[in-house]
Protein backbone atom coordinates (compact mmCIF):
# COMPACT_ATOMS: atom_id res chain seq x y z
CA UNK A 1 0.00 0.00 0.00
CA UNK A 2 1.11 3.23 -0.61
CA UNK A 3 -0.43 7.16 0.11
CA UNK A 4 0.45 10.30 -1.97
CA UNK A 5 -0.50 13.33 -0.43
CA UNK A 6 0.38 16.05 -3.32
CA UNK A 7 -1.20 19.27 -4.74
CA UNK A 8 -1.08 17.91 -8.79
CA UNK A 9 -3.55 16.34 -10.16
CA UNK A 10 -3.59 12.25 -10.89
CA UNK A 11 -4.09 10.02 -13.57
CA UNK A 12 -6.29 7.66 -12.54
CA UNK A 13 -5.64 4.98 -15.67
CA UNK A 14 -1.83 5.66 -15.22
CA UNK A 15 -2.07 4.53 -11.85
CA UNK A 16 -4.09 2.12 -11.88
CA UNK A 17 -1.87 0.58 -14.71
CA UNK A 18 1.05 0.46 -12.84
CA UNK A 19 -0.20 -0.92 -9.76
CA UNK A 20 -1.59 -4.16 -11.84
CA UNK A 21 0.66 -4.68 -15.01
CA UNK A 22 1.83 -8.05 -14.80
CA UNK A 23 0.57 -9.72 -11.98
CA UNK A 24 -2.17 -12.08 -13.29
CA UNK A 25 -3.08 -13.04 -9.49
CA UNK A 26 -5.32 -10.19 -9.79
CA UNK A 27 -9.09 -10.80 -10.77
CA UNK A 28 -10.61 -7.66 -9.47
CA UNK A 29 -9.57 -3.67 -9.37
CA UNK A 30 -11.88 -0.98 -7.54
CA UNK A 31 -10.97 2.40 -7.95
CA UNK A 32 -12.63 5.23 -6.59
CA UNK A 33 -12.50 8.51 -7.08
CA UNK A 34 -13.51 11.92 -5.86
CA UNK A 35 -14.52 14.92 -7.33
CA UNK A 36 -15.67 18.72 -6.44
CA UNK A 37 -19.10 19.14 -7.04
CA UNK A 38 -20.53 22.50 -7.50
CA UNK A 39 -23.19 22.30 -5.39
CA UNK A 40 -22.71 21.55 -1.73
CA UNK A 41 -24.82 21.69 1.44
CA UNK A 42 -27.19 23.58 -1.36
CA UNK A 43 -24.91 26.02 -2.08
CA UNK A 44 -22.79 26.85 -5.09
CA UNK A 45 -19.55 26.84 -4.84
CA UNK A 46 -16.60 27.90 -6.85
CA UNK A 47 -13.69 26.44 -5.50
CA UNK A 48 -12.70 24.83 -2.44
CA UNK A 49 -9.23 24.87 -0.46
CA UNK A 50 -7.74 21.81 1.34
CA UNK A 51 -5.58 22.02 4.04
CA UNK A 52 -3.76 18.86 5.58
CA UNK A 53 -1.60 17.80 8.51
CA UNK A 54 0.97 15.72 6.49
CA UNK A 55 3.37 13.97 9.51
CA UNK A 56 0.01 12.85 10.61
CA UNK A 57 -1.18 11.07 7.59
CA UNK A 58 2.46 9.55 7.22
CA UNK A 59 2.02 8.24 10.96
CA UNK A 60 -1.61 6.92 10.28
CA UNK A 61 -0.65 4.98 7.29
CA UNK A 62 1.54 2.14 8.69
CA UNK A 63 -2.00 0.99 10.84
CA UNK A 64 -4.39 1.51 8.43
CA UNK A 65 -2.01 -0.78 6.01
CA UNK A 66 -1.78 -3.40 8.44
CA UNK A 67 -5.54 -3.31 9.30
CA UNK A 68 -6.82 -3.61 5.70
CA UNK A 69 -3.95 -6.37 5.36
CA UNK A 70 -5.38 -7.98 8.39
CA UNK A 71 -8.88 -8.09 6.98
CA UNK A 72 -8.59 -8.79 3.09
CA UNK A 73 -5.80 -10.39 0.38
CA UNK A 74 -5.17 -7.24 -1.40
CA UNK A 75 -2.24 -7.41 -4.14
CA UNK A 76 -1.89 -3.99 -4.86
CA UNK A 77 -3.52 -0.90 -2.97
CA UNK A 78 -3.03 3.25 -3.53
CA UNK A 79 -4.44 6.78 -1.54
CA UNK A 80 -3.78 9.69 -3.44
CA UNK A 81 -5.30 12.71 -1.71
CA UNK A 82 -4.74 16.16 -3.14
CA UNK A 83 -4.34 19.51 -1.08
CA UNK A 84 -4.78 23.31 -2.14
CA UNK A 85 -7.09 24.75 -3.97
CA UNK A 86 -9.77 23.05 -6.50
CA UNK A 87 -12.43 23.46 -8.54
CA UNK A 88 -15.35 22.28 -9.73
CA UNK A 89 -15.11 18.95 -11.62
CA UNK A 90 -11.46 18.34 -10.33
CA UNK A 91 -10.45 15.75 -8.73
CA UNK A 92 -9.76 15.65 -4.91
CA UNK A 93 -8.77 11.91 -4.00
CA UNK A 94 -8.16 8.66 -5.80
CA UNK A 95 -8.33 4.97 -3.73
CA UNK A 96 -7.14 1.75 -5.64
CA UNK A 97 -7.20 -1.67 -4.21
CA UNK A 98 -6.50 -4.70 -6.34
CA UNK A 99 -7.14 -8.02 -5.24
CA UNK A 100 -8.36 -11.89 -6.49
CA UNK A 101 -11.48 -11.53 -5.69
CA UNK A 102 -14.13 -8.81 -6.19
CA UNK A 103 -15.55 -8.40 -2.70
CA UNK A 104 -12.47 -7.68 -1.37
CA UNK A 105 -11.39 -5.11 -3.32
CA UNK A 106 -14.95 -3.57 -2.81
CA UNK A 107 -14.65 -3.74 0.84
CA UNK A 108 -11.12 -2.62 0.91
CA UNK A 109 -12.08 0.20 -1.41
CA UNK A 110 -14.84 1.51 1.04
CA UNK A 111 -12.79 0.93 3.96
CA UNK A 112 -9.90 2.96 2.83
CA UNK A 113 -12.20 5.80 1.95
CA UNK A 114 -14.36 5.58 5.50
CA UNK A 115 -11.32 5.95 7.23
CA UNK A 116 -10.33 9.07 5.12
CA UNK A 117 -13.50 10.31 5.75
CA UNK A 118 -13.40 10.33 9.66
CA UNK A 119 -9.84 9.92 10.27
CA UNK A 120 -7.12 11.27 8.10
CA UNK A 121 -5.86 14.55 8.88
CA UNK A 122 -7.48 16.99 5.95
CA UNK A 123 -9.84 20.23 6.52
CA UNK A 124 -12.24 21.16 3.07
CA UNK A 125 -12.80 25.31 3.12
CA UNK A 126 -15.20 26.29 0.50
CA UNK A 127 -15.63 28.93 -1.58
CA UNK A 128 -19.41 30.62 -2.07
CA UNK A 129 -20.44 34.01 -2.82
CA UNK A 130 -20.64 34.51 1.28
CA UNK A 131 -17.39 33.99 1.44
CA UNK A 132 -15.21 31.00 2.64
CA UNK A 133 -16.75 28.51 4.83
CA UNK A 134 -15.18 25.80 6.71
CA UNK A 135 -17.20 22.27 6.19
CA UNK A 136 -18.42 20.36 8.93
CA UNK A 137 -17.85 16.67 9.53
CA UNK A 138 -21.01 14.14 8.57
CA UNK A 139 -21.77 11.95 11.73
CA UNK A 140 -22.48 9.61 9.01
CA UNK A 141 -18.86 9.68 7.71
CA UNK A 142 -18.46 8.63 11.49
CA UNK A 143 -21.43 5.94 10.90
CA UNK A 144 -19.90 4.68 7.87
CA UNK A 145 -16.47 4.02 9.74
CA UNK A 146 -17.87 2.50 12.79
CA UNK A 147 -19.53 -0.27 10.47
CA UNK A 148 -15.57 -1.86 10.40
CA UNK A 149 -14.95 -2.18 13.91
CA UNK A 150 -15.92 -1.71 17.45
CA UNK A 151 -13.02 0.08 19.59
CA UNK A 152 -10.89 1.55 16.72
CA UNK A 153 -7.75 1.78 17.99
CA UNK A 154 -7.13 5.50 16.77
CA UNK A 155 -10.67 6.42 17.05
CA UNK A 156 -10.60 10.69 17.06
CA UNK A 157 -13.20 9.96 20.26
CA UNK A 158 -14.69 13.19 21.04
CA UNK A 159 -12.54 15.44 24.38
CA UNK A 160 -14.35 15.61 27.38
CA UNK A 161 -13.02 18.03 29.92
CA UNK A 162 -14.04 18.69 33.22
CA UNK A 163 -14.67 22.23 33.81
CA UNK A 164 -13.45 23.30 37.04
CA UNK B 1 6.26 21.21 23.17
CA UNK B 2 5.31 21.91 19.75
CA UNK B 3 1.50 23.17 19.52
CA UNK B 4 -0.06 23.18 16.06
CA UNK B 5 -3.50 24.44 15.38
CA UNK B 6 -5.34 23.62 11.65
CA UNK B 7 -8.13 24.92 9.68
CA UNK B 8 -10.80 27.49 11.95
CA UNK B 9 -8.83 26.40 14.86
CA UNK B 10 -5.80 28.43 13.69
CA UNK B 11 -7.69 31.08 11.77
CA UNK B 12 -8.91 31.34 15.62
CA UNK B 13 -5.69 31.12 17.28
CA UNK B 14 -4.20 33.53 14.76
CA UNK B 15 -1.20 31.04 13.92
CA UNK B 16 -0.03 27.73 12.83
CA UNK B 17 1.95 26.58 15.45
CA UNK B 18 4.06 27.44 18.54
CA UNK B 19 6.95 26.20 21.13
CA UNK B 20 5.84 26.45 24.42
CA UNK B 21 7.11 24.63 27.70
CA UNK B 22 5.04 21.86 29.26
CA UNK B 23 3.08 24.36 31.70
CA UNK B 24 3.24 24.02 35.68
CA UNK B 25 1.07 21.14 36.25
CA UNK B 26 -0.63 20.44 32.96
CA UNK B 27 0.11 16.06 32.72
CA UNK B 28 -2.67 15.33 30.18
CA UNK B 29 -5.02 16.29 27.21
CA UNK B 30 -7.52 18.00 29.14
CA UNK B 31 -5.42 19.77 31.52
CA UNK B 32 -3.76 21.06 28.64
CA UNK B 33 -7.37 22.17 26.79
CA UNK B 34 -8.11 23.94 30.05
CA UNK B 35 -5.17 25.98 30.20
CA UNK B 36 -5.27 26.60 26.42
CA UNK B 37 -8.92 28.34 27.05
CA UNK B 38 -7.10 30.93 29.48
CA UNK B 39 -4.08 31.98 26.94
CA UNK B 40 -5.96 34.81 25.75
CA UNK B 41 -9.45 35.97 23.68
CA UNK B 42 -8.35 33.94 19.93
CA UNK B 43 -7.59 30.32 22.39
CA UNK B 44 -10.87 31.14 24.17
CA UNK B 45 -12.77 31.30 21.35
CA UNK B 46 -11.04 28.28 19.71
CA UNK B 47 -11.37 26.01 22.43
CA UNK B 48 -14.79 27.21 23.19
CA UNK B 49 -16.85 24.13 22.15
CA UNK B 50 -14.69 21.07 22.99
CA UNK B 51 -17.52 18.62 20.88
CA UNK B 52 -15.70 19.71 17.82
CA UNK B 53 -12.21 20.05 18.64
CA UNK B 54 -10.01 17.30 18.10
CA UNK B 55 -6.23 16.62 19.59
CA UNK B 56 -3.57 14.20 18.16
CA UNK B 57 -0.38 14.02 20.81
CA UNK B 58 2.71 13.20 18.34
CA UNK B 59 -0.01 12.47 15.10
CA UNK B 60 -2.07 10.03 17.14
CA UNK B 61 -5.67 11.12 18.14
CA UNK B 62 -5.93 11.62 21.57
CA UNK B 63 -8.40 11.29 24.67
CA UNK B 64 -8.47 13.76 27.36
CA UNK B 65 -7.06 11.74 29.85
CA UNK B 66 -3.83 10.67 27.34
CA UNK B 67 -0.60 12.10 28.85
CA UNK B 68 1.21 14.81 27.21
CA UNK B 69 4.92 15.66 28.37
CA UNK B 70 7.56 17.76 27.42
CA UNK B 71 8.92 17.28 23.99
CA UNK B 72 5.33 16.28 22.34
CA UNK B 73 3.95 17.67 19.30
CA UNK B 74 0.28 18.51 20.26
CA UNK B 75 -2.06 19.39 17.39
CA UNK B 76 -5.59 21.30 17.56
CA UNK B 77 -8.17 20.93 14.79
CA UNK B 78 -11.83 19.95 13.88
CA UNK B 79 -13.34 16.81 12.77
CA UNK B 80 -11.49 16.03 9.84
CA UNK B 81 -13.23 16.54 6.74
CA UNK B 82 -10.83 14.95 3.76
CA UNK B 83 -12.02 12.72 1.50
CA UNK C 1 -27.57 3.71 -17.82
CA UNK C 2 -25.96 1.27 -21.06
CA UNK C 3 -24.69 -1.75 -21.68
CA UNK C 4 -22.68 -2.58 -24.51
CA UNK C 5 -21.61 -6.45 -24.82
CA UNK C 6 -18.18 -6.73 -27.19
CA UNK C 7 -15.21 -8.84 -27.95
CA UNK C 8 -13.11 -5.37 -28.03
CA UNK C 9 -10.93 -4.86 -25.19
CA UNK C 10 -11.91 -1.16 -23.38
CA UNK C 11 -10.15 1.47 -22.20
CA UNK C 12 -11.62 2.34 -18.68
CA UNK C 13 -10.15 6.09 -18.89
CA UNK C 14 -11.76 6.85 -22.02
CA UNK C 15 -14.82 5.41 -20.62
CA UNK C 16 -14.86 7.22 -17.19
CA UNK C 17 -13.78 10.29 -19.15
CA UNK C 18 -17.12 10.41 -21.61
CA UNK C 19 -19.35 9.71 -18.64
CA UNK C 20 -18.09 12.08 -16.22
CA UNK C 21 -17.48 15.08 -18.15
CA UNK C 22 -18.95 18.20 -17.97
CA UNK C 23 -21.39 16.94 -14.68
CA UNK C 24 -20.19 18.87 -11.59
CA UNK C 25 -23.21 17.15 -9.77
CA UNK C 26 -21.18 14.09 -9.92
CA UNK C 27 -18.47 13.87 -6.29
CA UNK C 28 -18.05 9.83 -6.52
CA UNK C 29 -17.16 7.61 -9.16
CA UNK C 30 -16.64 4.03 -8.72
CA UNK C 31 -15.32 1.44 -11.57
CA UNK C 32 -15.23 -2.17 -10.94
CA UNK C 33 -12.84 -4.03 -13.48
CA UNK C 34 -12.81 -7.82 -13.56
CA UNK C 35 -9.49 -9.44 -14.66
CA UNK C 36 -8.54 -13.26 -16.37
CA UNK C 37 -6.57 -14.41 -13.85
CA UNK C 38 -3.84 -16.85 -14.39
CA UNK C 39 -5.04 -19.33 -11.54
CA UNK C 40 -8.63 -20.31 -11.28
CA UNK C 41 -9.92 -22.89 -8.54
CA UNK C 42 -6.39 -23.55 -7.96
CA UNK C 43 -5.61 -24.76 -11.77
CA UNK C 44 -3.31 -22.63 -14.54
CA UNK C 45 -5.34 -21.30 -17.17
CA UNK C 46 -3.92 -20.79 -20.26
CA UNK C 47 -7.50 -18.69 -21.73
CA UNK C 48 -10.86 -18.24 -21.42
CA UNK C 49 -13.99 -18.14 -23.85
CA UNK C 50 -17.07 -16.51 -22.54
CA UNK C 51 -20.11 -17.42 -24.58
CA UNK C 52 -23.08 -15.40 -24.37
CA UNK C 53 -27.30 -14.88 -25.16
CA UNK C 54 -26.89 -11.29 -26.64
CA UNK C 55 -30.86 -11.27 -26.80
CA UNK C 56 -31.44 -11.95 -23.23
CA UNK C 57 -28.49 -9.23 -21.96
CA UNK C 58 -30.77 -6.44 -23.55
CA UNK C 59 -34.07 -7.66 -22.69
CA UNK C 60 -32.79 -7.35 -18.92
CA UNK C 61 -31.16 -3.98 -18.97
CA UNK C 62 -34.46 -1.73 -18.43
CA UNK C 63 -35.25 -3.98 -15.49
CA UNK C 64 -31.54 -3.66 -13.88
CA UNK C 65 -31.67 -0.02 -15.20
CA UNK C 66 -34.58 0.55 -13.40
CA UNK C 67 -33.96 -1.11 -10.28
CA UNK C 68 -30.55 0.49 -9.83
CA UNK C 69 -32.72 3.82 -10.44
CA UNK C 70 -35.32 3.79 -8.08
CA UNK C 71 -32.43 2.63 -5.12
CA UNK C 72 -29.53 5.02 -5.79
CA UNK C 73 -29.30 8.59 -7.30
CA UNK C 74 -26.83 7.80 -10.01
CA UNK C 75 -25.70 10.20 -12.36
CA UNK C 76 -24.35 8.30 -14.85
CA UNK C 77 -23.29 3.84 -14.95
CA UNK C 78 -22.04 2.07 -18.00
CA UNK C 79 -21.06 -1.51 -17.91
CA UNK C 80 -18.89 -3.30 -20.32
CA UNK C 81 -18.73 -7.34 -20.80
CA UNK C 82 -16.75 -8.83 -23.11
CA UNK C 83 -17.04 -12.12 -25.17
CA UNK C 84 -14.80 -15.15 -26.99
CA UNK C 85 -11.14 -15.87 -26.09
CA UNK C 86 -9.10 -14.00 -23.40
CA UNK C 87 -5.64 -14.80 -22.02
CA UNK C 88 -4.65 -13.76 -18.42
CA UNK C 89 -4.07 -10.16 -17.67
CA UNK C 90 -7.04 -9.06 -19.84
CA UNK C 91 -9.88 -7.13 -19.36
CA UNK C 92 -13.81 -9.32 -18.76
CA UNK C 93 -15.81 -6.49 -17.54
CA UNK C 94 -16.52 -2.87 -16.73
CA UNK C 95 -18.89 -1.20 -14.40
CA UNK C 96 -18.67 1.96 -13.84
CA UNK C 97 -21.18 4.53 -11.83
CA UNK C 98 -20.80 8.00 -10.61
CA UNK C 99 -23.79 9.74 -7.77
CA UNK C 100 -23.17 12.96 -5.83
CA UNK C 101 -22.27 10.91 -2.71
CA UNK C 102 -19.87 7.74 -2.52
CA UNK C 103 -22.09 5.19 -0.47
CA UNK C 104 -24.16 5.13 -3.72
CA UNK C 105 -21.55 4.67 -6.04
CA UNK C 106 -20.13 1.91 -4.35
CA UNK C 107 -23.16 0.26 -3.42
CA UNK C 108 -24.59 0.75 -6.81
CA UNK C 109 -21.03 -1.00 -8.80
CA UNK C 110 -21.65 -3.39 -5.98
CA UNK C 111 -25.29 -4.32 -6.83
CA UNK C 112 -24.07 -4.26 -10.72
CA UNK C 113 -21.46 -6.78 -10.53
CA UNK C 114 -23.81 -9.09 -8.47
CA UNK C 115 -26.24 -9.08 -10.75
CA UNK C 116 -23.64 -9.50 -13.77
CA UNK C 117 -22.09 -12.71 -12.14
CA UNK C 118 -25.69 -14.87 -10.79
CA UNK C 119 -28.75 -12.85 -13.60
CA UNK C 120 -26.62 -12.18 -16.88
CA UNK C 121 -26.52 -14.41 -19.76
CA UNK C 122 -22.32 -15.50 -20.19
CA UNK C 123 -21.00 -18.50 -19.39
CA UNK C 124 -16.54 -18.86 -18.95
CA UNK C 125 -14.68 -22.26 -20.77
CA UNK C 126 -11.30 -22.43 -19.16
CA UNK C 127 -8.37 -23.97 -21.15
CA UNK C 128 -6.41 -25.34 -18.89
CA UNK C 129 -3.58 -28.12 -19.06
CA UNK C 130 -6.43 -31.02 -18.84
CA UNK C 131 -8.56 -29.40 -21.97
CA UNK C 132 -11.15 -27.10 -21.65
CA UNK C 133 -13.26 -26.81 -18.49
CA UNK C 134 -16.83 -25.45 -18.36
CA UNK C 135 -16.58 -22.98 -15.12
CA UNK C 136 -19.22 -23.67 -12.32
CA UNK C 137 -21.58 -21.31 -10.91
CA UNK C 138 -20.48 -19.90 -7.04
CA UNK C 139 -22.99 -20.47 -4.43
CA UNK C 140 -21.65 -17.48 -2.65
CA UNK C 141 -22.45 -15.29 -5.71
CA UNK C 142 -26.01 -16.18 -5.63
CA UNK C 143 -25.57 -15.25 -1.94
CA UNK C 144 -23.90 -11.89 -2.46
CA UNK C 145 -26.92 -11.44 -5.04
CA UNK C 146 -29.83 -12.49 -2.39
CA UNK C 147 -28.62 -9.19 -0.09
CA UNK C 148 -30.00 -6.94 -2.39
CA UNK C 149 -33.74 -7.98 -2.36
CA UNK C 150 -36.15 -10.73 -0.91
CA UNK C 151 -37.67 -11.87 -3.99
CA UNK C 152 -35.73 -10.60 -6.84
CA UNK C 153 -38.13 -10.86 -9.64
CA UNK C 154 -36.13 -12.39 -12.46
CA UNK C 155 -34.42 -14.45 -10.24
CA UNK C 156 -33.02 -17.72 -12.20
CA UNK C 157 -34.49 -20.75 -9.85
CA UNK C 158 -33.61 -24.04 -9.69
CA UNK C 159 -36.12 -25.81 -12.08
CA UNK C 160 -37.95 -28.60 -10.32
CA UNK C 161 -40.09 -31.25 -12.43
CA UNK C 162 -41.87 -33.79 -11.17
CA UNK C 163 -40.21 -37.10 -12.81
CA UNK C 164 -43.50 -39.12 -14.39
CA UNK D 1 -40.72 -22.30 -31.05
CA UNK D 2 -37.29 -21.86 -31.19
CA UNK D 3 -34.85 -23.75 -29.13
CA UNK D 4 -31.93 -21.98 -27.98
CA UNK D 5 -28.70 -23.86 -26.38
CA UNK D 6 -25.75 -22.69 -24.69
CA UNK D 7 -22.55 -23.24 -23.17
CA UNK D 8 -21.90 -27.32 -21.93
CA UNK D 9 -25.89 -27.62 -22.52
CA UNK D 10 -25.46 -26.93 -26.53
CA UNK D 11 -22.25 -29.37 -26.49
CA UNK D 12 -24.23 -32.10 -24.86
CA UNK D 13 -27.24 -31.51 -27.60
CA UNK D 14 -25.15 -30.51 -30.31
CA UNK D 15 -26.68 -27.83 -31.54
CA UNK D 16 -26.72 -24.18 -30.92
CA UNK D 17 -30.75 -23.43 -31.31
CA UNK D 18 -33.49 -25.36 -33.55
CA UNK D 19 -37.48 -23.85 -34.81
CA UNK D 20 -39.36 -27.20 -33.49
CA UNK D 21 -43.72 -26.87 -33.33
CA UNK D 22 -45.25 -26.76 -29.54
CA UNK D 23 -44.96 -30.70 -28.74
CA UNK D 24 -48.93 -31.94 -28.17
CA UNK D 25 -49.81 -31.52 -24.45
CA UNK D 26 -46.86 -29.45 -23.55
CA UNK D 27 -47.87 -25.95 -21.79
CA UNK D 28 -45.52 -24.73 -19.19
CA UNK D 29 -41.63 -25.13 -18.51
CA UNK D 30 -41.47 -28.44 -17.07
CA UNK D 31 -43.65 -30.02 -19.30
CA UNK D 32 -41.23 -29.18 -22.32
CA UNK D 33 -38.11 -30.11 -19.85
CA UNK D 34 -39.62 -33.52 -19.40
CA UNK D 35 -40.41 -33.97 -22.86
CA UNK D 36 -37.05 -32.52 -23.86
CA UNK D 37 -35.20 -35.52 -21.76
CA UNK D 38 -37.28 -38.38 -23.91
CA UNK D 39 -35.40 -36.75 -27.72
CA UNK D 40 -32.66 -38.56 -27.70
CA UNK D 41 -29.21 -39.35 -26.08
CA UNK D 42 -27.90 -36.16 -26.48
CA UNK D 43 -30.73 -34.46 -25.09
CA UNK D 44 -31.02 -36.89 -21.95
CA UNK D 45 -27.09 -36.16 -21.08
CA UNK D 46 -28.60 -32.42 -21.39
CA UNK D 47 -31.15 -32.88 -19.38
CA UNK D 48 -29.85 -35.62 -16.92
CA UNK D 49 -29.28 -32.93 -13.47
CA UNK D 50 -31.62 -30.23 -13.89
CA UNK D 51 -30.20 -28.93 -10.57
CA UNK D 52 -27.82 -26.92 -12.97
CA UNK D 53 -30.37 -26.19 -15.99
CA UNK D 54 -31.66 -22.67 -16.16
CA UNK D 55 -34.46 -21.73 -18.32
CA UNK D 56 -35.55 -18.48 -19.98
CA UNK D 57 -38.94 -17.69 -22.04
CA UNK D 58 -38.53 -15.02 -24.61
CA UNK D 59 -35.25 -13.74 -22.86
CA UNK D 60 -36.77 -13.86 -18.96
CA UNK D 61 -35.84 -16.56 -16.45
CA UNK D 62 -38.39 -18.85 -16.07
CA UNK D 63 -39.65 -21.22 -13.40
CA UNK D 64 -41.22 -24.81 -14.37
CA UNK D 65 -44.78 -23.76 -14.01
CA UNK D 66 -44.26 -20.99 -16.26
CA UNK D 67 -46.05 -21.42 -19.32
CA UNK D 68 -44.88 -21.84 -22.99
CA UNK D 69 -46.84 -21.75 -26.13
CA UNK D 70 -46.15 -21.63 -30.09
CA UNK D 71 -43.16 -18.73 -30.99
CA UNK D 72 -42.07 -18.62 -27.91
CA UNK D 73 -38.09 -18.23 -27.73
CA UNK D 74 -37.05 -20.59 -25.00
CA UNK D 75 -33.33 -20.99 -24.04
CA UNK D 76 -31.97 -23.80 -21.98
CA UNK D 77 -28.12 -22.65 -20.16
CA UNK D 78 -26.39 -23.70 -17.15
CA UNK D 79 -26.30 -20.96 -14.30
CA UNK D 80 -24.47 -18.18 -15.44
CA UNK D 81 -20.24 -17.35 -14.64
CA UNK D 82 -19.98 -14.06 -16.18
CA UNK D 83 -19.03 -11.03 -14.55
Amino acid sequence: MAIRVQSEDFDVAAETKALVAGNTNIGAVVTFTGLVREIAGGEAISAMTLEHYPDMTEAMLAKIEAQANDRWALDASLIIHRYGRLEPGEQIVLVITASPHRQAAFEAAEFLMDWLKTKAPFWKQEATVDGEKWVAAKASDDDATDRWTENFPESPAKIVVAKG
Amino acid sequence: MELLYFAWLREKVGIASESVPLPDGIADVGGLLTWMADRGPGYAEAMKDLSVVRVAVNQEFAHSTDPVKDGDEVAFFPPVTGG
